[in-house]
């Protein structure tokens, strides 16, 4: 589409919209080479044959298309790469593709690769993988998310061995950002069709191959030659499962049985900086967790009772007291602040008056009785949470009562339940969680909101090529959101993790894309 | 070892431990300084003071004070943990009884059923309620009574077939009593002292188990505020703020422990007054 | 006086009988709490976003529309020859998974063991040695103070004081890099601890309450001191009960293990089970689950056949002796010695 | 008779003080006692008099509340009041050794019994050699009359009969030849036969080696055969003392007295004229046999029993007679035969028939203790018999109240618990309770066993009220011949699960018929008393 690259750079060139928002989405429509912006970071050290150990639950990955966690696709990362990278930085750049072009109406997508990428069987790396591998998500018996999240992509034609085409049932700018989901790294042709678990031929365009892999124990990774991009530092990353408890974990890496953990959280911080040979590593993520209500169920088909809670609730309290601070404090409305795509809109402020009167006027002049579903998914803060949810409705008159579950359990349940506790990991764009989670009769729609308003808001924002359009429709959206008074989003939390004093070069990446192109141990 | 009345002065003062917790749990209103489900700063150490007070015992990571927690804790400690006991017994000796006393085919079948749910290994009994049923009082009474009863069934069983061999019960058959009238008015009370002194024991393990069943998902919801639960939220942060299980460690082990004495003490209770020795 | 004069070998034969049963009791009850309900089955196997046609499809091809009883048969059969199925959450063979979990608890066990039935026999003793005075007051609250702390507990304790106060020891027993003995250390003295003290308690009151009998005063007032007392004549007539005791704990300790496992990070047998029990995952659970029953019922023989052998008058059942029939004695000897 | 020698225990105004609470404030009130070499000293007294604390405190072994607060114990001149336990060590078991009442439990059950001999010898005499200890120990088997020492010394205890244990407990206590040997109720657990062959073991000893001997009993009929003297206790008092032929024969005190005459004495007094003959039987038993797996009970088992009367059954321990109490209170099916009572057949056990409306054969059991609900009141108890019986509660109630007095209870009695009443009291309020649901037979198994002679005498007493007022037709089971004879009718003599003998008493015990039955009578205790008395 050169007709808004040329007009996003004018505009840019002239200060029209900032410089970044502008980068981003010349990016996205497949144009940041040109600007210089992709490539790899420079300054890696020289290799060293070192090896790095992670504390990392080490699940499953027959399908790398279907895992379900992030952990397993932090393992297979370093084996099987993506078309294209979001670093740190929140900035699309190409990777296997060298570039890319929409069309006008941003549904076709033409994706040029790599010609330099071999897999690590000896085969060249070619549209035919890209197509067999978008094949493989929407096949019928699939079962990875991807079905649902590339349901609209209509068909993948490959135009000649390096240039495939992506077409779709409707406009989506946010196409290239999803290509770097967990589940979306490219597979060898020969994959889909084997009935083999990736585990057993694990056959990868990266830079390490898997070496060894048992379920629970270990992943063990070797630097393979060959490989087409810069050779990370590390000759051997070894993934080991300690369990869950991160205080035990927190105890291995001070005693030097690992030197990375894979993440901790802010009640964790106390107990790393008391170890010795540990060191903190945070970063500001847009991750967060939302009390969310289900708009078509009683008695959060009420609007009043809904908003009731919102109003009821004081999210710096539930960052403070449930997360120990680490964080800064959110607006229910589901995108923060230093997301690229994000539309300002203004905070609810805490109104118990009016959260009283909202209830009486919707028939609860006695208060009501509220069961909150949480499964401490990821770890017991969500509980801790909850339960400043719980002291702050009270001060309403909402009696909430938490109903506890394994996560597990919860996780069968989660998008089913009136009222439940959701975690949310970082997208790289606002929009992309929005519509996700909240667009009607969206994959993840747990809140059931359907909006109409909201959805055109939506609609824009992924349409239009003008950042600052599309920062406007998504405040748009946003302001929806919030007043629809489905979620009550206290925080964006902050990341934590500890490595070792000897690891050199690791980055926390806010959204749980780990990174060890850099990082090696001194 | 010094004597008071009727029991060893060690028994008093467990009894006098065991008292404090129930007059905590009946008075806890009254006892507890603040509300234990108010936050205030979190995580004060012993004596530490915030905008709402002195806390003696300091506060929690939501910085509820650990002290009112304790008191109100033992309420549903002692609650649950009673009537989980209770139904354990009730079932136990139920079919202990049944068995000790009919003997043959009833009883070939109770112990039957007493080994195969013993053979089962308690975690999975409590890992296979978690998953069948979550998280509630409820299942620390299912979870309880499936675990113990066959023990007590074992127990209920030997006492009531030693004892049916005595002369008492036989004058009672000879008599044409009613077998139920048997088991009620001339058994019962008379396996009622071993298994008190079980009873005891076992209260101050199932104690110890609601905590347990917390740490595996299974306890009271909260913001209850059970000592297991207290226990089992502050596991994480324990190796840096010990006081955050300290305190309700302390609570149930002295629990436990004025149970195990009290137990103790009455078991011994036959053999140490040889005042009333029978010559037979 | 009765005796059993049927051979040792049916007796055992009998014994073994009786577990076989138990456990096959167990396996049904636990295959019919677990896989009752087929179309849940589905769900979890083939993940939350399979169609309900292909949860159908899954279920007819793995005969999961046949009768119930059927089905238990099947995998019974299927469980007995060594086929224990395939994890559903780690997409692995179950007895690829199963085997070294359950050594790395034995190991940790036995660990525990070599030093709790020294210790707990020791401290039992030597309370019983000095029953009544200081030394067995200030003993007997320790063993009565270990059994009291939740295991739970004493784990953050000993973690707190060991780990972050004196940096003496690791905190974390995962093995990473093999077998460290120093990983060992702690939660073996959290198991320790507890078993230990709960042995202790056992044998000291075995001893006190053999101390009541009248054998105990006929060697005492034939000039025997406590020590003899203790060791010669009452400690081979107590230790029934602390064998009994002992034997409970192995099978106790493979699932027991549990908190310790998770809080040190020690991937044994408990863990696996537990971890499996959160992911609802079912031949895991089953597979642990008929371990442990067998590990249970094993202990239980073999601690039936020790007490036997340790109770002088049953001897008899697994070892016959040519003893004369004591039932005619007096009779006899009345004839030959009453002018 | 032989000539005793000079003092080897003397003790001198001993006092025992019980703790605070007890039943009295000493055990031992000022007690004084004198044992010479070469003679028996018996101790006599009604249960819990002291007796066995006296022999506690010779041996330095009372247990741990009572003290000693006065008085000296000499033991060949030397005070051992003031002894520590390691003195006491080298005492006990080489210059003084006792032997206790249970035989079975006295032997440490893990250790062959040859071993546990040995263990005196070991402890005592550490240089001597391993073979010659064995053989020490063979000859001691072989001094205490038990057959095969080789073999019976590598025996487990439970492999020997009592009477085989006590003999190995008194081999162990003459392994190092002890200047006194305290013997605590040996025989009480024994039967006549065995009895008879201990105590002439006893009087060998004293004979044959010279040792002193303090004997414990509450037999006067083993006083009488082979005491001394006789020391006569009561509540912690030594009221008499002195040679035995002369307190037995002419005692001073009332108590002694009393405790003279309640010992049934020489010929049975009573006629065989009490047999009401010619009326149907109200028990009739025929070809009963019962086997326990592969051993026979019961064989063949035949008699009849009329209203009013009074049949002994004797037999040594083991003969089958509590079966047969069993299996006529239908607590047992017989495998054979028919017991027929009033006319209609009872051979079916209860359990299997449901609840019948009175049973007509009641028991009374041997310990009282344990035959009453300790938890329930006298009052709960009768009055529950009544009711199984059909009666109405008032009917009851008024019958517990005269049924207590006609076994001679107070009326008070009935709202205590069964703890609160003596061994007598309490065989009464179970012959009470038997007698609540007016039953034709009544059987005593054992039913005066637990008691002293004095007790013994009110209870029998009893029953021979009963049966003369109410007609009552009484089965006694009992081992002691003597009091069979006294009190009974009849007798039938039991061995081996059949009856060998039967007849009215006098005639069974003047002229017995069956070897068997000759043996039992001449191993009775006490029969030269009337010897003595002469
Ligand atoms: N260990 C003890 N503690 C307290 N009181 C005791 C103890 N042993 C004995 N007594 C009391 O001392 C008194 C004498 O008891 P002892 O055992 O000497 O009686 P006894 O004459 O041997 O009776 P029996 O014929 O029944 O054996 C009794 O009142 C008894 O209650
Ligand atoms: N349930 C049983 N199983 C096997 N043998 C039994 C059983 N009950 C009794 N016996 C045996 O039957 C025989 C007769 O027992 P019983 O109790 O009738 O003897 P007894 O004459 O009352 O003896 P005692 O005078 O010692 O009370 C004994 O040898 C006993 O061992
Ligand atoms: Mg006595
Ligand atoms: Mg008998």
């Amino acid at each position: 589409d050169a007709d808004a690259v040329r007009w996003l750079r004018d505009g840019m060139a002239r200060g029209r919209f900032p410089r970044r928002d502008a980068l981003r989405m010349l990016a996205v429509l497949g144009a940041a080479g040109a600007t210089g912006v992709a490539g790899k970071a420079a300054g890696a050290p020289t290799p060293v044959d070192t090896t790095l150990r992670i504390a990392c639950h080490v699940m499953e990955m027959d399908d790398p298309s279907a895992v379900t966690s992030f952990e397993p696709s932090n393992i297979f990362r370093n084996c099987l790469e993506y078309l294209v990278r979001i670093d740190g930085d929140g900035i699309l750049r190409p990777h296997l593709a060298e570039s890319w072009a929409p069309s006008d109406d941003l549904r076709r997508w033409d994706i040029s690769l790599r010609r330099d990428v071999f897999w690590s069987n000896g085969d060249r790396f070619e549209a035919r993988d890209v197509a067999a591998t978008i094949g493989h998500w929407l096949a019928p018996e699939s079962v990875s998310v991807n079905k649902t999240l590339f349901a609209d992509v209509r068909g993948v034609e490959i135009v000649h061995p390096f240039l495939v085409r992506i077409h779709l049932a409707r406009p989506m700018l946010s196409l290239p950002d999803m290509l770097f989901a967990v589940t979306c790294p490219m597979l060898h042709r020969a994959f889909p069709g084997s009935g083999r678990p990736w585990t057993d031929a694990p056959v990868g365009t990266g830079p390490y191959r898997l070496d060894h892999f048992r379920v629970g124990e270990e992943a063990r990774l070797i630097r393979r030659a060959g490989y087409w991009g810069a050779t990370p530092p590390t000759r051997t990353l070894r993934f080991i499962d300690l369990g869950q408890t991160v205080s035990t974990q927190l105890t291995a890496l001070s005693d030097g049985q690992v030197d990375i953990l894979y993440r901790m959280d802010a009640s964790d911080v106390p107990l790393a900086s008391r170890l010795p040979g540990v060191r903190i590593v945070d970063c500001l993520s847009a991750q967060t967790c939302c009390f969310r209500m289900r708009t078509d169920t009683p008695p959060f088909d009420d609007w009043r009772v809904r908003r009731a809670v919102q109003l009821s609730a004081d999210n710096a309290q539930m960052l403070r007291l449930g997360y120990a601070d680490a964080g800064s404090v959110a607006a229910n409305c589901h995108v923060a602040p230093f997301q690229p795509d994000y539309g300002p809109v203004a905070p609810v402020r805490r109104d118990v008056a009016q959260a009283r009167h909202l209830l009486a006027d919707a028939g609860h002049p006695d208060g009501i009785d509220l069961v909150l579903g949480v499964g401490n998914t990821q770890g017991p803060w969500e509980q801790n949470t909850a339960q400043v949810l719980q002291q702050n409705a009270s001060d309403a008159g909402i009696r909430i009562r938490l109903d506890v579950l394994p996560p597990n359990e919860y996780l069968t349940i989660w998008s089913d339940i009136p009222f439940g506790l959701t975690f949310w990991s970082q997208r790289p764009l606002g929009m992309i969680t929005l519509d996700l989670a909240y667009r009607s009769g969206s994959a993840w729609n747990e809140t059931r909101l359907r909006n109409p308003d909201f959805d055109a808001a939506l609609d824009a924002a992924m349409r239009s090529v003008d950042p600052v359009a599309c920062r406007a429709a998504m405040g748009r959206a946003e302001a929806i959101l919030q007043d629809s008074a489905a979620i009550v989003q206290p925080f964006w939390q902050k990341k934590f993790t500890a490595v070792s004093t000897r690891v050199r070069g690791y980055r926390l990446d806010p959204a749980d894309c780990l990174d060890f192109t850099s990082a090696y141990l001194a | 070892m010094r004597r008071v009345g009727v029991l060893p002065l060690r028994a008093w003062i467990a009894l006098g431990v065991a008292g404090f917790w129930l007059l905590c749990a009946f008075a806890a209103p009254l006892l507890s300084p603040f509300d234990p489900l108010r936050s205030g700063s979190p995580l004060l150490l012993p004596l530490a003071r915030d905008g709402m007070g002195m806390h003696l015992l300091g506060t929690d990571m939501l910085g509820r004070d650990i002290l009112s927690r304790l008191i109100w804790g033992a309420r549903p400690v002692l609650l649950w943990s009673v009537l989980a006991t209770v139904c354990a017994y009730a079932v136990g000796i139920g079919g202990g009884m049944a068995a000790g006393y009919a003997s043959g085919a009833a009883d070939r079948l109770f112990s039957f059923l007493a080994t195969v749910m013993q053979s089962f290994p308690v975690l999975i009994l409590y890992l296979l309620i978690v998953m069948r049923l979550g998280a509630s009082g409820f299942n620390i009474i299912v979870a309880v009574t499936f675990s113990t009863a066959p023990a007590i069934f074992r127990i209920v069983r030997a006492l009531v077939a030693a004892e049916r061999g005595k002369d008492y019960v036989l004058a009672a058959v000879m008599q044409g009593e009613r077998p139920w009238r048997i088991l009620l008015f001339d058994l019962l009370p008379n396996v009622a002292g071993p298994l008190l002194v079980d009873a005891c024991l076992r209260l101050g393990y199932t104690a110890i188990t609601i905590g347990l069943l917390g740490f595996l998902g299974l306890g009271l919801p909260p913001p209850t505020p059970d000592w297991g639960s207290m226990i089992n939220e502050g596991r994480g942060m324990a190796i840096v703020f010990p006081h955050l299980i300290l305190f309700p460690c302390l609570a149930i082990s002295s629990l436990m422990l004025s149970l195990s004495v009290l137990a103790d003490a009455l078991g011994h209770r036959g053999d140490s007054t040889p005042l009333r020795r029978t010559n037979a | 006086m009765i005796r059993i004069r049927s051979p040792w070998p049916t007796v055992v034969l009998h014994r073994l009988g009786g577990m076989v049963l138990v456990m096959l009791a167990v396996s049904f009850l636990l295959y019919g709490v677990l896989e009752i309900d087929a179309s849940a089955i589905a769900t979890k196997i083939l993940g939350q976003f399979s169609t309900p046609e292909q949860r159908a499809i899954w279920l007819y091809r793995n005969g999961y529309d046949r009768p119930f009883l059927w089905r238990y048969a099947q995998w019974l059969g299927r469980f007995v020859t060594g086929d224990w199925g395939r994890s559903l959450h780690d997409h692995v063979a179950v007895r690829a998974l199963v085997p070294h979990r359950l050594g790395a608890s034995l190991a940790l066990c036995a660990i525990t063991m070599a030093v709790t039935v020294p210790l707990g026999l020791g401290v039992g003793i030597v309370s019983g040695l000095y029953a009544g005075r200081w030394l067995d007051t200030v003993l007997s609250a320790a063993a009565i103070m270990a059994t009291a702390i939740p295991d739970y507990a004493s784990c953050a304790f000993l973690s707190a004081i060991f780990v972050v106060g004196l940096h003496w020891l690791p905190g974390a027993s995962t093995m990473t890099d093999g077998f460290d003995p120093r990983q060992m250390v702690l939660p073996a003295s959290v198991l320790i601890l507890y078993c230990a003290g709960y042995l202790a308690r056992v044998t000291g009151a075995a001893i006190r309450a053999e101390m009541g009998r009248p054998y105990v005063r006929t060697a005492w007032l034939k000039g025997a001191g406590r020590g003899r007392l203790v060791l010669r004549h009452i400690l081979p007539n107590a230790l029934a009960a602390p064998v009994t005791v002992i034997m409970q704990q192995v099978p106790w300790l493979l699932s027991g293990m549990l908190v310790v496992e998770i809080f040190f990070g020690y991937r044994g047998f408990g863990s696996l089970l537990y971890t499996a029990a959160m992911n609802g995952d079912l031949p895991v659970v089953e597979a642990c689950t008929m371990l442990s029953v067998a590990c249970v019922t094993c202990a239980q023989f073999v601690s039936d056949l020790l007490t036997t052998l340790l109770d002088p008058r049953a001897r008899g059942v697994f070892a016959p002796r040519p003893a004369a029939p004591p039932q005619d004695a007096p009779a006899a000897a009345t004839g030959r010695t009453v002018p | 008779m032989s000539t005793p020698g000079s003092p080897v225990l003397s003790i001198a105004h001993l006092t025992v003080t019980l703790p605070a609470g007890a039943d009295r404030p000493a055990a031992l009130h000022d007690v004084s006692l004198t044992v010479n070499r070469r003679e028996i000293v018996c101790l006599v007294g009604q249960s819990g008099s002291g007796k066995s604390v006296l022999s506690a405190a010779i041996m330095g072994a009372l247990p741990s509340p009572l003290r000693i607060a006065g008085g000296r114990i000499l033991f060949d001149g030397r005070d051992v009041t003031a002894l520590d336990e390691r003195q006491w060590r080298t005492l006990r078991g080489a210059a003084i050794a006792m032997v206790f009442q249970e035989p079975m439990s006295s032997l440490n059950p893990a250790i062959p019994v040859g071993r546990q001999i040995e263990e005196v010898l070991i402890l005592h005499r550490p240089s001597m050699p391993a073979p010659a200890r064995a053989r020490r120990v063979v000859d001691l088997l072989q001094d205490v009359h038990l057959p095969e020492p080789e073999a019976i010394g590598t025996r487990l205890p439970h492999q020997l009969s009592g009477g085989q244990c006590q003999r190995v407990v008194i081999a162990m206590a003459l392994a190092l030849d002890p200047v006194l040997l305290i013997a605590d109720e040996p025989t009480t657990a024994l039967d006549v036969t065995t009895q008879a062959q201990i105590l002439s073991l006893l009087r060998e000893l004293r004979d044959r080696r010279g040792h002193a001997v303090l004997l414990i009993t509450h037999d006067l009929g083993v006083v009488a055969d082979i005491a001394d003297r006789v020391a006569i206790m009561r509540a912690g008092r030594i009221v008499e003392c002195g040679d035995a032929r002369t307190v037995l024969t002419a005692p001073a005190t009332p108590y002694v007295r009393e405790l003279v005459a309640a010992f049934p004495h020489g010929m049975p007094g009573r006629p065989a004229s009490g047999v009401p003959s010619g009326g149907p039987p109200v028990l009739a038993v025929r070809g009963l046999g019962k086997r326990h797996g592969a051993f026979t009970a019961l064989a063949d088992v035949m008699f009849d029993l009329h209203p009013g009367e009074m049949l002994a059954v004797i037999g040594e321990s083991g003969s089958g007679k509590s079966t047969l109490a069993r299996i006529l209170c239908r607590l047992l099916p017989p495998d054979c035969g028919k017991v027929v009572v009033a006319g209609a057949d009872f051979s079916t056990p209860l359990r299997r028939r449901g609840r019948p409306d009175g049973n007509p054969v009641q028991m009374v059991f041997q310990d009282p203790a344990g035959a009453l609900n300790p938890r329930r009141s006298v009052r709960a108890i009768l009055e529950r018999a009544a009711r199984i019986g059909g009666m109405t509660r008032q009917q009851a109630a008024r019958q517990a109240v005269s049924l207590l007095a006609m076994v001679g209870l107070p009326a008070d009695a009935l709202d205590r618990t069964p703890h609160a009443f003596s061994g007598g009291q309490r065989q009464r309020i179970c012959i009470a309770r038997a007698l609540a649901l007016r039953p034709r037979v009544l059987i005593a198994d054992e039913s005066v066993a637990a008691l002293d002679p004095p007790m013994q005498r009110q209870i029998l007493d009893l029953f021979l009220r009963l049966k003369a007022e109410t007609g009552l037709a009484i089965l006694f089971i009992t081992h002691d011949l003597r009091l069979a004879a006294h009190t009974a009718d009849r007798i039938a003599v039991m061995r081996r699960g059949r009856i060998v003998e039967v007849g009215a008493a006098a005639d069974v015990f003047a002229t017995p018929s069956d070897p068997y039955t000759r043996i039992l009578l001449s191993a009775l205790p006490g029969q030269h008393w009337h010897g003595l008395a002469g």
